[in-house]
């Protein structure tokens, strides 16, 4: 447990509150065991986990549409247990993006889809078409309110299922895979967006596969499996490769190759996560260097880098691996 | 898989403008109308003014017909057998296995063809009923004329999911295909082909879950309003007039004397 | 589905239908929960989807039926989703007839009724073989009932608005036979599916 | 264009030979423009792309799911053309592993999927136990047999999925996405299956979008983009990254990242594409330098710097991107 939630303040309200936060689902599965954690507001944070691990389970207990008699209580929002009899009155605090985008868009018409939520909040007509043009243009599909969903690409439908929770301003705006299944371009679009956002001071949270996207995105990590058993900065958490590795999960392609690089005899101590992280420590190293930097092959580099690569070789030791 | 009838929505036409809450009552008293009448003359003047309707609506034919055809095939077995299959007397023309085969004349072919007719007339007004604006529009129009609220959003909300399902189903029966499965007409296929649609229910029972928690998380508490407003013209008026006004027509010219009822022959 | 065209019917017996399905569905409505709209949507979006699927049987090409099934599954619910079903079909397809969508939901949701209520007494039975087979074979018995009743329906319909349908009707109905021992294969096998994979979906209502 | 054709040898029959293949949906996307290429049997070759650049489509041609007039003797498996009507006699010569296995698993039993293909084909039932059983040993799902495939986890069913191909025994294997959705560890279990399928000679295709697994499955990159736009060696066709950079894609992260080191003064004319590559890379250059190797922050490091960086920030040009 390399839990950290020491850098939270316990007096002003936090955004997000989880006390202890068990969920079994009625066929038995057990998903969350035990799961606290508090979120301040304007924190952007990464939720990861392996396959099954609950992430998608917790994101649904957030704004309380999943919950249990033993989850009474276990969730406060902006300072407010969460009441499952008023999910609906959720919207304007916590906003949820499900991973299929398909999932979200049930209304003919993309702008259906986008006004729903406002719609639903109350908010008068000029006001909610105003929300409609403003979110679709905030996530590059301006113009798009007539287009029919199902004729909508993946990556133009995961931008508007954001379109139609941004629409709704909420506080926290919670994203379950939201880069999965896109190109490089795409992606970085998609990177952009949520970097916007998280500048706005709104409150992130992003469940996640993709590792190297993390560092652009959140300054802090939560690994969920069932309970969660590491939580702190990006850096914090990246540091603990073996919890990490043990938990099915990698660090940065850059990180790991820092780790590599310091078997040729790169002097660092912390490892940058990356590629723009690598640059600054690079030249700092350098400048520190008297302008040089010296890597060299040493007795023990071929054994040192094999001892690092042999960490994140997952199916090494995998037991139910082929071969 | 799933034809739209909605492809030529975004045409221009004066049915096309006609503010669909008025053009869907309209045309569906006209073909009540038509349905009600049993004199062959009345039917062919619906027929007609059915097909002006149509060709007002600047559908094109082709698509027109390519629907019809398959209604064709429905009731076209009608057409064929009553003439000669009503039981009684008549000319007798073969007789096969209990079922005789006689020729009753042409007031049969008559009443044969005025189903035939009926049944196409509705068909093709359904064309510049529903094929002159988006499917979306003409589900809110349905809630412009108070349809309950519930019966709506299942509207709305099936015809958006039949287009994902079908790619569900489009997807899995490519994934049979792919590894050697051939539809033939056999058990083997039955079994395989109910255990895939029994997955496509499993499947869709979880989404419409998933579905129903998205809603709720954009604050959906029951009902669905959408930002859509219908504007009434005075032409919508006139449109409105000139249809149900041709509607009531035929049924004051059903009751004359001059149109006898072909009822009596049956 | 088994469609009457428009035209075909007696007056009377089309403008009872709406009559019918009104009261019906004024009554399934009330009784649907608001939070069973989507679920119920999803779920005929499947049944509409399942109803396209052609499969090839000596020289026709047959479709399921599926009321039964959506009998099995939804009670009295199935009322709300066979008109939708019927009304889209109608809308996208052509299928069926506009005046007759009353009385073809009719003929259509009374069987899955009926089936949804053999399947539930049946599978209460406290008979021999485990609940895996019993689902099937009570799936298969409503399937084959929904049809069955659908086409007594459909026959007494045709017969009633004139004479010169005996023979139609007897067409129709023989080349619904085999049909009847599709459907219930199809919904034998769906049922026995969905027992052994998400039992929980017979759960509810 | 930086398609190399060379490679390939015209006499032997090509495991897959395209030839002028056109396909436009019934709703008038062209989703396919004169795509034509070679691979010989034994190549294992990656299929890149932006989302709805074709590439899906052209998986479905690959065995004649997908038809079209224009398209009659297009495609040839074996060096016989494809018949349309044979469809289901294919799958001895090709499988096909869709992206999503829900796609892919329909009956009750994981047993019965995997013996599905092989039932198909008209093999005798203990030669497809046999089969149902290897192949499932092959994805490292041993004793799953009786395990209900709904039910089982995302990684599981990918790797499920793969098994009801392997099942078939076919000569060419082609697989859309096959490590989305993946998990950090179910990934590399999944890279693993692959290379071991590579490894006993199978023809591999592979849709990605993981270009950072790339490098260790493929042999060669076809980057598609409505018709090929790129063909050549995976090196090759990373090594042109205006080209894939203009395609919405991306060069490993390693390569991106030895870009950089370049402006350090890193001497290489061959950039690695992934960490192991990296490792012999900085092996071989300290070992010619030596046993050294000079970094340093000269005039020009980070203008070079920040036009290395700047040529993958997909974003900056993207026209329809916020702010
Ligand atoms: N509706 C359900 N009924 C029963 N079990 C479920 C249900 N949904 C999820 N589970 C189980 O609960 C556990 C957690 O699932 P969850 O979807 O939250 O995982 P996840 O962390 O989101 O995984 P992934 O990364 O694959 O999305 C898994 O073991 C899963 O099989
Ligand atoms: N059934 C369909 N009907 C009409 N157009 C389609 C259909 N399927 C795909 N398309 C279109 O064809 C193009 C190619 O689609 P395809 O799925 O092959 O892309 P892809 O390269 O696999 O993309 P991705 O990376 O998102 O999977 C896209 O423009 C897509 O919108
Ligand atoms: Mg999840
Ligand atoms: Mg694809």
């Amino acid at each position: 447990m390399t839990a950290k939630a020491a850098a939270m303040g316990a007096g002003a309200a936090a955004a997000i509150r989880v006390h202890d936060l068990n969920y079994t689902y009625p066929d038995g599965t057990a998903a969350l065991e035990h799961v606290s954690f508090e979120i301040e507001k304007g924190e952007s944070v990464a939720l990861v986990g392996p396959n099954g691990a609950g992430k998608s389970t917790l994101l649904l207990h957030l704004n309380g549409i999943l919950h249990s008699k033993t989850s009474r209580g276990a969730v406060e929002i902006l300072g407010e247990p969460i009441n499952p009899k008023k999910v609906h009155k959720m919207p304007k605090k916590i906003g949820i993006v499900f991973q299929d985008p398909d999932d979200m868009l049930f209304m003919p018409l993309l702008a259906d889809d986008v006004a729903f939520g406002p719609i639903n909040l109350g908010i008068e007509k000029d006001e909610v078409k105003r929300q409609v043009k403003d979110s679709l243009l905030r996530v590059g599909l301006a113009g798009y309110e007539t287009r029919v969903s199902h004729h909508l690409s993946g990556g133009e439908k995961k931008r508007a299922a954001i379109a139609t929770v941004l629409s709704m301003d909420p506080e926290i705006i919670a994203m379950d895979e939201p880069t999965a299944n896109l190109d490089p371009k795409s992606r970085e679009e998609l990177i952009e967006i949520l970097r916007t956002l998280k500048d706005e001071g709104k409150t992130l949270i992003i469940i996640t596969h993709d590792v190297n996207a993390i560092p652009e995105l959140a300054d802090r990590v939560i690994v969920l499996e069932k309970t969660v058993i590491a939580d702190g900065t990006t850096r914090e958490v990246f540091a603990d490769s073996d919890m990490l590795v043990a938990a099915g999960l990698d660090v940065p392609t850059i990180m790991q190759f820092f780790e590599v690089l310091q078997a040729f005899g790169y002097p660092c101590d912390v490892l940058p996560l990356s590629i723009d992280g690598a640059v600054k420590n690079l030249t700092e190293t350098i400048e520190n260097g008297s302008g040089h930097l010296h890597l060299h092959i040493h007795k023990h580099t071929h054994t040192e880098v094999g001892a690092v690569r042999g960490k994140y070789q997952h199916h090494r030791t995998a037991a139910n691996c082929p071969k | 898989m799933i034809s739209e009838i909605d492809r030529y929505a975004g045409i221009s036409s004066p049915i096309h403008r006609w503010d669909p809450r008025f053009r869907l009552i309209s045309i569906f008293a006209l073909i009540f109308s038509v349905m009600l009448l049993y004199n062959l003359q009345l039917v062919m003047i619906g027929m007609i003014f059915a097909i002006i309707l149509t060709c007002i609506s600047k559908i094109p034919l082709s698509f027109v017909l390519s629907r019809m055809k398959l209604v064709f095939i429905f009731v076209i077995p009608f057409f064929i057998i009553i003439p000669f299959t009503v039981i009684g007397d008549g000319v007798e023309i073969a007789s096969f296995g209990g079922i005789t085969l006689s020729y009753r004349g042409i007031e049969y072919v008559k009443f044969a063809a005025m189903i035939v007719l009926k049944a196409l007339t509705a068909v093709m007004l359904i064309f510049p009923m529903v094929g002159t604006s988006r499917m979306d529009i003409t589900i809110k129009a349905l809630e412009g004329l108070h349809m309950p609220n519930k019966l709506v959003q299942m509207f709305a909300f099936t015809y958006r999911y039949i287009f994902v399902l079908d790619d569900e189903f489009t997807r899995m029966d490519r994934s049979l295909t792919s590894r050697g499965f051939k539809r033939q007409g056999n058990l083997y296929t039955l079994t395989t082909i109910s255990k895939a649609i029994a997955m496509l229910f499993v499947n869709s029972y979880e989404r419409a879950d998933r579905v129903f928690y998205a809603m709720r998380s954009k604050g959906y508490s029951g009902t669905v309003a959408t930002l859509h407003e219908f504007h009434t013209r005075w032409q919508d008026w006139v449109n409105t007039a000139v249809v149900v006004g041709f509607a009531v027509l035929l049924q004051v010219a059903a009751t004359s004397d001059t149109f006898s009822a072909a009822r009596g022959f049956l | 589905m088994v469609h009457i065209s428009d035209g075909v019917l007696d007056p009377w017996l089309w403008e009872s239908g709406w009559v019918i399905i009104a009261v019906i569905l004024a009554y399934t409505l009330s009784k649907m929960k608001t939070d069973d709209v989507p679920k119920l949507s999803v779920i005929t979006a499947a049944v509409f989807v399942a109803s396209l699927i052609h499969m090839q049987v000596g020289p026709t090409s047959v479709h399921f039926i599926l009321n039964g099934f959506a009998g099995v599954m939804l009670g009295i619910l199935a009322f709300p989703c066979i008109f939708v079903a019927l009304v889209l079909q109608c809308f996208l397809f052509g299928h069926g007839g506009v005046t007759t969508i009353g009385i073809n939901t009719v003929n259509m949701g009374v069987p899955a009724l009926i089936a949804y209520l053999i399947f539930k007494t049946g599978t209460k039975l406290d008979i021999r073989p485990e609940t895996k087979s019993k689902v099937t074979l009570f799936g298969a018995i409503a399937g084959g009932v929904g049809v069955v009743l659908a086409l007594l329906l459909l026959a007494t319909e045709l017969i009633t608005t004139g004479e010169a349908f005996y023979e139609t009707t007897v067409l129709v109905v023989t080349a619904h036979l085999p049909i009847i021992a599709i459907e219930a294969i199809f919904t034998g096998v769906l049922a026995g599916f969905i027992a052994t994979v998400k039992p929980e979906m017979f759960g509810e209502k």
